[in-house]
């Protein structure tokens, strides 16, 4: 159970046959172009430095790292072939495979996922994804110019092993290497010039693909790198990414035929439009690894009244919102993880700890709880309350229908205001709010990325400042633990806990909608939501 | 001549000089930085970040660090395209807007002008309605609904031009539509205005002494003493037209300068709004410095250095 | 001797001398309203003003329905007895919700003429009629404000305001007046040597007189058109400035706002972006005969 | 004769073209205005005598000279200052129509000067002393609600006399005041003007072409030249003595209103290159066009001298 | 002598608030070819009205032709169509605008503005007209104008506007020249130029002249006929002997009154014709003259005079030469 990277995979397939693991079907054919769509152009191809969807929808196809998720979720052998863990759990041994290059022809070795990691943690590059590379011991301390980077305990052991120590025993590991963060990068050229992802001509790098044109803000075209490894698995033999934000636009192309796939990250449909595309039974819903929640201040009255909290909570009809608002499909959401995160022993997390339990809407009780919270609080009234959601049209309609239900259910008015990206996220984390909007969507494949982040009294993404201790000390246990399975129960007991606290409003899991031209095959939503279409063909 | 371009010019480059501080500031007071993110990173990580792109100094000293490169020419390197220079930036982008832009304006004050001079001509009688009609669609239909609406019946429904794009010549009618809907109304309306009153001065009666058709006394005689608003309009105008549209381009997928615009300020890329916002005001200045000399241009009887109004 | 009842006896003058008739002498003001008045299609514009605006007051009093009373189960319905203008993406009643973002819009685009006349004309005014250092030191001014990109100001006074209708005419007042000031400072350095100002200045009137009674009356129809032009444009920008936060919040919609939310529902609900559309046109419309009736009525040249 | 009251010295207005080019348009005026007298300016077209006039009333700011009026240096004054001599310094525009605002009414824009110095204290007297004030120049009250287009040409010239006279002023430069009015208007006006100079002493400045009228109505007559006065003397000396030659074919081109003296009389016909005053001549100003033009006239410019007492010409043969 | 142009029964009103100003009534003028005819009179009478009806210039609205008819080369003008219109005006009728400050395009270069007649009627090249322009700039006494094409009005002073109005409407060599005072802003030695090129013209090219004129010195020096107008009425009329010589209506006798003679002192006062002109809004059933007349009778307040022919082309519209008249008032208005 601790090399759960290898034992999640499909077994052995994944190196040595290839073809084969593409697709059952027979009719997959070689070549063919494949369209889709970016919202806006990736800001970065440098792995150290990417932090966004897009950046990593086209990374998945330069870069090939010592995992690949698989589209459920779980880790592939990529260039790494295997690893072996300490009976501790912390140290991991990856044995790569000899025969990855890059695409300049050099081999790609241990020593540029050394070069890559530590360039990642190194202070000076300012990734700001650095904290994906604390769990490796002396990272945290070298990103923050306590330590160096002789001390980052990662090593090429030789050119094909690869031996990192961690700072706890972490069995998500695997997960967390094919991360985009984990990727590696040709050091030659990343020395030479610090730009080198800026542009195609300049890009180094080993993936499937390999980046033929970008032109900013229009388009990248990706064609196949003939010196992949396993390029047998490859079969379009080009992709063309243009960079569109306009969803209606989007709609359209894929209508006329311009574009071969929407959703997922790579375009929306147009919330209008998704009922009637998920009807007519051209559109397909996916759910994926993100949760829709409102933060309660906890810290400020009345939200720091429990009571309070789950009359609201309780309040809302949440299948009337998803049925008649969102209208992609979406679960209602009684908790955090979302239903997509993967458990232990092959099954999802929420398979084994299901949410229907945790609470149940009822407006009789919300009202109840509502006029006890009040006189606990010795109030007669509810203060002046606004629900603050950052601009957008989905969120306005929901923050309209939410605050109609509690204006219908409890009789209370709810002022709805919204403020653009930027201040929206200042005024959140500064707690000037009784309401707010958020989202959560996975880093990686773990349902403690759903709990230690949103609601451990330190983390810094508890936007609502709830606190309780014990929550924190489960989740600190938790981390500690060395079995799977006990570590997912007090996972659980924390997220339970919280959710008696109703220390959020959960709305719901995200799903997302997606559309592709009959003649593309293989070409999914990963559990995170993004498109996966590095392997997929075209008929 | 020369002194005064050279005197407007000193006075073009303090009115630059200012603005960027005022910007500067304003986009340093407003709350949000250019390493927010919906994910909270560790402290250690966000003054990395802090370091690395000088946002852990004081205001002022990043503000003179600003001006200094500005003044050697240097417009930064944005904040959230990594390795992007703002320079690059703008000028991959700009020659797409640009080129939309000219087509646009163009296509304005054609069809500004065209339309105008009918309504004029026509006064109080059909084609003036008919006109004022189509000015009042062109301003109360904005760009917003008349992008998407024009691609939906000729695109999508009828397949005559592309979604998107701008590839062909072709490509350019739709958005150019919808660029210059508004500007034709508002240039149509400008000059109905005041050729009205033109149309009844002496002088078109002298021309009309002359025995000229009413065609030649419109495009000789009446336009360009009607033209004087329109050049006000055009000279700021064209600066936004030319700078590109976040509307239509996003709409039509134009990889254009527009969206930075707007963008850049959501991202909180300092470095970006800055260079946007002094390249948008160069040329909104050295627009209506065109214009200012326009007016003589159209009405000889202005003084180019700007008179005082009698004693 | 002749009788003076003679034909051709001489005539006493003082019989003659006291039919003289005098007529009441106009003043410019007045003949402006008689010859607005006389223009039927400016007149059918003020009554559709006037319609208009009585609707958005008394249609949402009347209406069974409310602008914000969700009602998701009867969802982007199309046009019905019950719901004249069919409802939106959440069950509203589209005509209640249309006239009550009448009462909005209709509010935005009158204070936006407003502070187009207040600002806008006087800054314009001053600037071109001054000209020198005034105009350029005022010229600068406004290109600066016109420059700064308006959503660094937007965002500046979310963090200072409230979001209010208030604050949305604050944020039109900083810079919705400039094109006003372009086009009337155009103007004025093209009339102010005209020689009635001459004249004018030559009995003594003082700059503001020669401004105000003899310059900007003579600017008249770029002015009117210019302002009939910023209202629209008013009712767009309330739009972008309530996406951003600072203006009416929801479920308070006004016609920018109900369009611009409508785009994509475009095809699939078209009832949702007709009626705001089609009543913002039809204002804009009455806006703008009205404002070619005043041009007219303004030029005393124009008869009929 | 009484008390100087406009003592004009050395005044000069210079147009600057394009390209560097100077027109100078009047130079180095000198003339003084005694209160209570007229004093007619004649003069070619185009030689400056409006240019002159409205430098007189700083509608131009003069490029040098100065400006004694009543006492004080109005040329030294500032805008605000000088203000106060509005009142005082009234000017009929030689371009009737251009010089009335469109816009408005015939009332309101002779009612303007009313309200400009306050000298009507209610609507309905303002209204009462505008229709006055039209009576007098020969229009009815009924015109005060019409529009300066309504108007025909002699009609839109008595309403700027009307105006310039509303406001009671004590200097007036009349810029061709009477040139668009029929002769018995004509009467009227310089019968109008007169009575009034005598009940008021006023004081006026006479631009006008028709020497006849010029004679009638002027104490003195200065003759100008592209730019220059090239003769001054009083009416009567002027008429029976010109002196410098220009003057002398002006005289003899006045028309006569009689046909059968129309066809015997017999004119000094000016031929020759007009001078242009971006260009002007060496010398004398008038040489190219002078009968009796010399080499001196060429090389020296000739000064303004008194030939005779008051009697002051410009010319090195007067 | 053929009749270039004949007017006949020509009434031209505007409406204004408060009614229709009668601007012109019944006018009656003919034009011989060759033949130049002034028409004097009242300011405000109509004599710019009853120009520019014949030019087909009045704006409509508020201006209005009642009746009436004008031939032109036994056309008649008001029955043409625009098009054809257009070929006669700047072309066989020039036209000279009585104020020439607002006359002229200010945004366009005079030289410009003289030339474009040129190359619409005579089909000049750009280079001849300019040639021609300039020519014409000369011709009407400008200086240097091969500076002035270039300028535009505001830079030439009034009588130099004037000018540049005069070769326009001389430019094509017109068969009738409507001139509306031509001379007005000209000193008298441009003046006699102007009037020598007239004559000129008049004489080598059989060219018709109406002369609007307040100068009755132009008058007797330039033309044959006479027009009086007043109120819109043409009251008298004959060739300038018989006008000047024996003025038969108590306006013209007036007129000529009015005149200030050279020898004329400031002191004696100059005799202008008392009372003002009727409104023309609610003219006086009578004739128009009868309030300011010396010698009105009854008859004249109540009744319009018809026109009496006093012999030779003498014509006159007064109540006076009717034989019922006292002969002691008539001899006193005839000397
Ligand atoms: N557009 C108009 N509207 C109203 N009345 C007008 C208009 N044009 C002219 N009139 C009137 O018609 C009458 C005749 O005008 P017209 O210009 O023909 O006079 P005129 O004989 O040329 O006088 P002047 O010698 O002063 O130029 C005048 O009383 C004038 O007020
Ligand atoms: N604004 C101006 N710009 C350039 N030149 C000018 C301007 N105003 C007048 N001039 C020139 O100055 C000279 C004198 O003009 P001015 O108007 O004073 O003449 P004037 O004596 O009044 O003539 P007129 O009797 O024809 O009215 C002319 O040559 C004229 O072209
Ligand atoms: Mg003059
Ligand atoms: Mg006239």
């Amino acid at each position: 159970n601790n090399n759960n990277g290898n034992n999640a995979a499909p077994s052995g397939s994944a190196s040595s046959s290839p073809s084969a693991s593409a697709s059952e079907s027979t009719d997959v054919k070689k070549g063919g172009e494949f369209r889709f769509t970016l919202a806006s152009e990736p800001p970065s191809l440098d792995p150290a430095l990417m932090t966004d969807a897009q950046s990593s929808i086209v990374a998945a196809g330069l870069y090939e790292g010592l995992y690949r998720l698989n589209s459920a979720g779980e880790p592939e052998p990529a260039i790494a072939t295997g690893d072996e863990v300490s009976d501790d759990g912390l140290t991991y041994t990856f044995k790569l495979r000899d025969d990855a290059t890059w695409s300049n022809g050099d081999k790609v070795t241990a020593n540029d996922f050394v070069y890559a990691w530590k360039r990642a943690l190194n202070p000076e590059t300012a990734s700001e994804y650095a904290y994906m590379l604390f769990y490796i011991k002396g990272g945290e301390e070298y990103n923050s110019g306590k330590g160096s980077a002789d001390d980052v305990a990662v090593k090429a052991v030789n050119d094909t092993t690869l031996e990192v120590t961690l700072k706890s025993a972490t069995p998500y590991f695997p997960s967390l290497v094919s991360h985009y963060t984990y990727l590696p990068v040709h050091q030659a050229t990343v020395d030479a010039n610090p730009a080198w992802a800026a542009d195609a001509s300049t890009i180094v790098s080993n993936g499937p693909f390999l980046l033929k044109e970008w032109a900013h803000e229009d388009k990248l075209v990706l064609e196949p790198n003939p010196t992949y490894f396993d390029k047998d698995k490859v079969n379009f033999s080009k992709v063309t990414i243009s960079l569109v934000e306009d969803e209606n636009t989007v709609y359209n192309l894929f209508e006329t035929g311009d574009i071969d796939w929407i959703g997922a990250q790579a375009g929306s449909v147009p919330t209008d439009r998704t009922a009637q595309v998920i009807a007519d039974g051209s559109a397909e819903v996916q759910a994926i690894a993100s949760t829709y929640y409102y933060v309660f201040n906890t810290q400020k009255a009345p939200f720091n009244n429990v009571k309070i909290r789950k009359a609201f909570s309780m309040a809302i009809d949440r299948q009337s919102i998803i049925d008649n608002v969102t209208q992609a499909n979406q679960t209602p959401a009684y908790a955090l993880v979302p239903p997509s995160i993967a458990g232990t022993d092959g099954k999802l997390f929420r398979e084994m700890y299901p949410d229907t339990g945790f609470f149940s809407e009822n407006v009789e009780e919300a009202k109840k709880l509502l006029e006890e919270g009040l006189k606990e609080e010795g109030l007669t009234a509810l203060p002046k309350i606004t629900l603050l959601y950052n601009t957008s049209e989905g969120h306005k309609a929901i923050a309209e229908a939410a605050a109609d239900m509690w204006k219908q259910n409890l009789g209370v008015e709810v002022a709805v205001t919204n403020q653009e990206w930027g201040t929206f996220l200042e005024t959140r984390d500064a707690g000037q709010f009784d309401i707010a909007r958020a989202g959560w969507g996975a880093d990686f494949n773990h349902a403690i990325n759903f709990t230690y982040d949103l609601i451990h009294p330190k983390s810094l993404n508890n936007d609502g400042k709830y606190s309780n201790e014990q929550v924190g000390k489960w989740l600190d246990e938790s981390l500690a633990a060395t079995d799977e399975k006990a570590r997912l129960d007090l996972i659980a007991k924390a997220e339970k806990q919280a959710m008696d606290d109703m220390a959020v409003l959960p709305f719901y899991y995200y799903t997302t909608v997606t559309m592709v031209k009959d003649d593309i095959q293989g070409v999914t939503s990963d559990y995170a939501g993004h498109i996966d279409w590095v392997f997929g063909s075209k008929k | 001549m020369v002194a005064f371009v050279l005197r407007k010019v000193s006075f073009m480059v303090v009115t630059l000089f200012l603005l960027a501080s005022l910007t500067f500031v304003l986009m340093n007071v407003i709350p949000g930085s250019p390493l927010q993110s919906e994910k909270a990173t560790s402290e250690q990580v966000k003054k990395n970040l802090e370091a690395y792109y000088g946002l852990d100094k004081p205001m002022f000293e990043r503000y003179i660090t600003y001006m200094d490169n500005l003044i050697h020419g240097d417009l930064g390197v944005s904040m959230k395209k990594k390795f992007q220079t703002v320079e690059r930036m703008i000028s991959s982008s700009f020659p797409y807007s640009l080129r939309l832009g000219l087509v646009s304006v163009v296509t304005s004050v054609a069809g500004g002008v065209i339309l105008g001079t009918l309504a004029a001509l026509y006064h109080r009688r059909f084609l003036d309605h008919f006109a004022m009609i189509i000015a009042v669609i062109g301003l109360a239909v904005p760009s917003l609904i008349m992008g998407p609406l024009l691609q939906y019946i000729f695109s999508v429904k009828l397949g005559w031009f592309s979604v998107a794009g701008l590839k062909g010549p072709l490509d350019y009618i739709l958005p150019t539509i919808a660029l210059s809907a508004s500007s034709i109304a508002v240039i149509a309306r400008l000059i109905r205005s005041t050729m009205v009153e033109v149309m009844n001065g002496d002088f078109i009666k002298t021309a009309k002494a002359k025995g000229l058709t009413g065609h030649m006394i419109v495009w000789r005689h009446a336009l360009r003493n009607s033209m004087l608003p329109v050049v006000t309009y055009l000279g700021f105008m064209i600066a936004n037209v030319i700078t590109g549209s976040v509307v239509v381009e996003q709409i039509f997928a134009i990889p254009g300068l527009g969206k930075f615009f707007v963008s850049s300020i959501i991202d909180r890329d300092y470095p970006l709004i800055m260079g946007t916002t002094i390249f948008y005001a160069a040329i909104l200045l050295v627009g209506r410095f065109i214009a200012d000399i326009a007016y003589v241009l159209v009405d000889p009887r202005i003084r180019l250095k700007g008179g005082k109004a009698g004693a | 001797m002749m009788r003076d009842d003679n034909p051709f006896a001489p005539l006493r003058k003082d019989a003659t001398a006291g039919e003289k008739i005098t007529r009441k002498s106009l003043t410019a003001w007045q003949d402006i309203w008689y010859r607005l008045k006389g223009n039927k299609l400016a007149m059918f514009g003020l009554w559709v003003i006037v319609a208009v605006v009585l609707l958005a007051i008394f249609i949402p009093v009347f209406s069974p329905f409310s602008h914000d009373t969700n009602e998701l189960a009867n969802k982007n319905a199309a046009p019905s007895w019950t719901h004249w203008f069919g409802t939106d993406n959440l069950g509203r009643d589209m005509l209640v919700r249309t006239m009550t973002g009448a009462q909005i819009s209709l509010f935005v685009g009158v204070m936006a003429a407003i502070i187009d006349f207040f600002i806008g004309i006087i800054y314009g005014a001053i600037m071109g009629y001054f000209g020198g250092k005034v105009d350029e030191i005022m010229n600068r001014i406004s290109e600066i404000l016109y420059a700064v990109p308006n959503l660094l100001v937007t965002i500046l006074l979310l963090v200072v305001m409230e979001p209010s209708l208030t604050t949305i005419i604050v944020a039109m007042s900083i810079t919705g007046w400039i094109n006003m000031a372009w086009i009337v400072r155009g103007q004025m350095i093209s009339l102010k040597n005209q020689e009635y100002a001459l004249a004018s200045q030559v009995l003594g009137a003082g700059h503001m007189r020669i401004l105000f009674r003899h310059l900007i009356p003579n600017a008249m129809g770029p002015i009117i058109v210019t302002v009939t032009l910023s209202v629209p444009s008013a009712i767009f920008t309330e739009a972008f400035l309530s996406f951003l936060g600072l203006g009416v919040q929801s479920p308070k919609a006004s016609w920018g706002t109900m369009i611009s939310d409508s785009i994509g529902a475009m095809t699939l609900f078209p009832w949702r972006l007709f009626f705001p559309a089609f009543f913002l046109s039809l204002t804009m419309f009455a806006f703008n005969v009205l404002g070619d009736g005043l041009r007219d009525a303004f030029d005393p040249k124009l008869k009929k | 004769m009484s008390k100087t009251l406009v003592d004009i010295q050395g005044l000069s207005k210079h147009f600057q073209l394009g390209g560097g080019r100077v027109l100078k348009a009047v130079q180095n005026f000198t003339l003084d205005i005694k209160q209570g007298e007229t004093v007619g300016l004649v003069g070619e077209s185009g030689c400056g005598k409006t240019t002159a006039g409205r430098t007189i009333m700083r509608l131009y700011e003069p490029t040098a000279g100065s400006m004694i009026y009543d006492g004080v240096d109005i040329t030294k004054l500032s805008k605000r200052q000088f203000k106060a001599y509005r009142r005082r310094m009234q000017m009929i525009f030689q371009d009737p129509y251009a010089s009335l605002n469109p816009r408005l009414t015939v009332l309101d824009i002779i009612g303007e000067a009313l309200d400009i110095h306050g000298l009507t204290h209610s609507k309905a007297e303002r209204k009462r002393r505008v229709e006055e004030l039209l009576e007098l120049v020969g229009l009815n009250a009924e015109h005060a609600s019409r529009y300066p287009h309504e108007f025909s040409g002699g009609q839109r010239q008595r309403i700027g006399i009307t105006r310039a006279l509303a406001v009671q002023p004590e200097f007036v430069v009349c810029d061709e005041p009477i040139s668009a009015l029929d002769v018995s208007i004509q009467a009227q006006i310089v019968n109008q003007l007169i009575e009034l100079q005598k009940k008021l002493s006023l004081t006026y400045l006479f631009v006008a072409h028709d020497l006849s009228m010029v004679k009638y109505v002027s104490d003195r007559v200065a003759v100008m030249y592209l730019g220059k006065i090239v003769e001054l003397a009083t009416s009567e000396e002027l008429y029976d003595n010109p002196q410098h030659p220009y003057t002398q074919a002006l005289l003899s081109a006045i028309p006569e209103p009689d046909p059968s003296a129309a066809r015997e009389k017999e004119r000094i016909v000016l031929s020759g290159d007009l001078p242009s005053p971006i260009n002007p001549p060496s010398g004398c100003p008038f040489r190219t066009r002078c009968p009796a033009a010399t080499e001196k006239c060429a090389a020296e410019v000739p000064e303004l001298r008194e030939t005779r007492n008051g009697h002051w010409a410009a010319c090195h043969y007067a | 002598m053929t009749t270039l142009l004949e007017v006949k029964d020509l009434s031209v009103s505007f409406d204004v608030f408060g009614g229709e100003v009668q601007a012109i009534r019944n006018v009656n003028l003919d034009v011989k070819k060759g033949e130049a005819v002034a028409i004097v009179g009242e300011s405000g009478s109509g004599k710019s009205v009853t120009a520019q009806t014949v030019m087909r210039l009045i704006a409509m609205p508020p201006g209005r032709i009642k009746n009436g008819q004008i031939l032109f080369e036994g056309q008649d003008l008001l029955k043409l169509s625009e098009k054809d219109m257009q070929k006669i005006r700047g072309n066989k009728i020039g036209m000279i605008f009585q104020d020439p400050m607002t006359s002229l395009n200010p945004t366009m270069t005079v030289g410009k503005q003289i030339s474009e007649g040129l190359i619409k009627h005579q089909g000049l090249s750009k280079s001849e007209a300019k040639e021609r322009a300039i020519e014409m700039l000369k011709l009407v006494g400008i200086p240097t104008p091969e500076a002035r094409y270039k300028q535009y009005p505001h830079e030439f002073s009034g009588g130099m506007r004037q000018r540049v109005m005069i070769a326009i409407a001389l430019a094509c060599n017109p068969a009738l020249l409507i001139a509306d005072e031509p001379t007005t802003a000209l000193d008298v030695t441009i003046q006699a130029q102007i009037l020598r090129l007239m004559k000129k013209l008049q004489e080598q090219l059989d060219t018709s002249i109406i002369l609007i004129t307040h100068d009755l010195g132009i008058v007797a020096d330039v033309c044959d006929r006479v027009m009086v107008m007043y109120a819109g009425q043409i009251v008298e009329s004959g060739t300038k002997e018989e006008i000047f010589a024996n003025p038969s209506h108590p306006y013209t006798k007036g007129l000529l009154n009015s005149l200030p003679k050279l020898s004329q002192r400031k002191d004696e006062p100059l005799i202008p014709i008392h009372g003002t002109p009727p409104d023309l809004i609610a003219p006086p059933p009578g004739c128009g003259f009868c309030d300011r007349c010396p010698y009105a009778m009854n008859i004249c307040a109540t009744t319009p005079p018809e026109v009496t022919d006093l012999g030779g082309s003498h014509k006159v519209r007064c109540w006076l030469q009717d034989p019922r008249a006292q002969s002691d008032k008539k001899t006193e208005v005839g000397v």
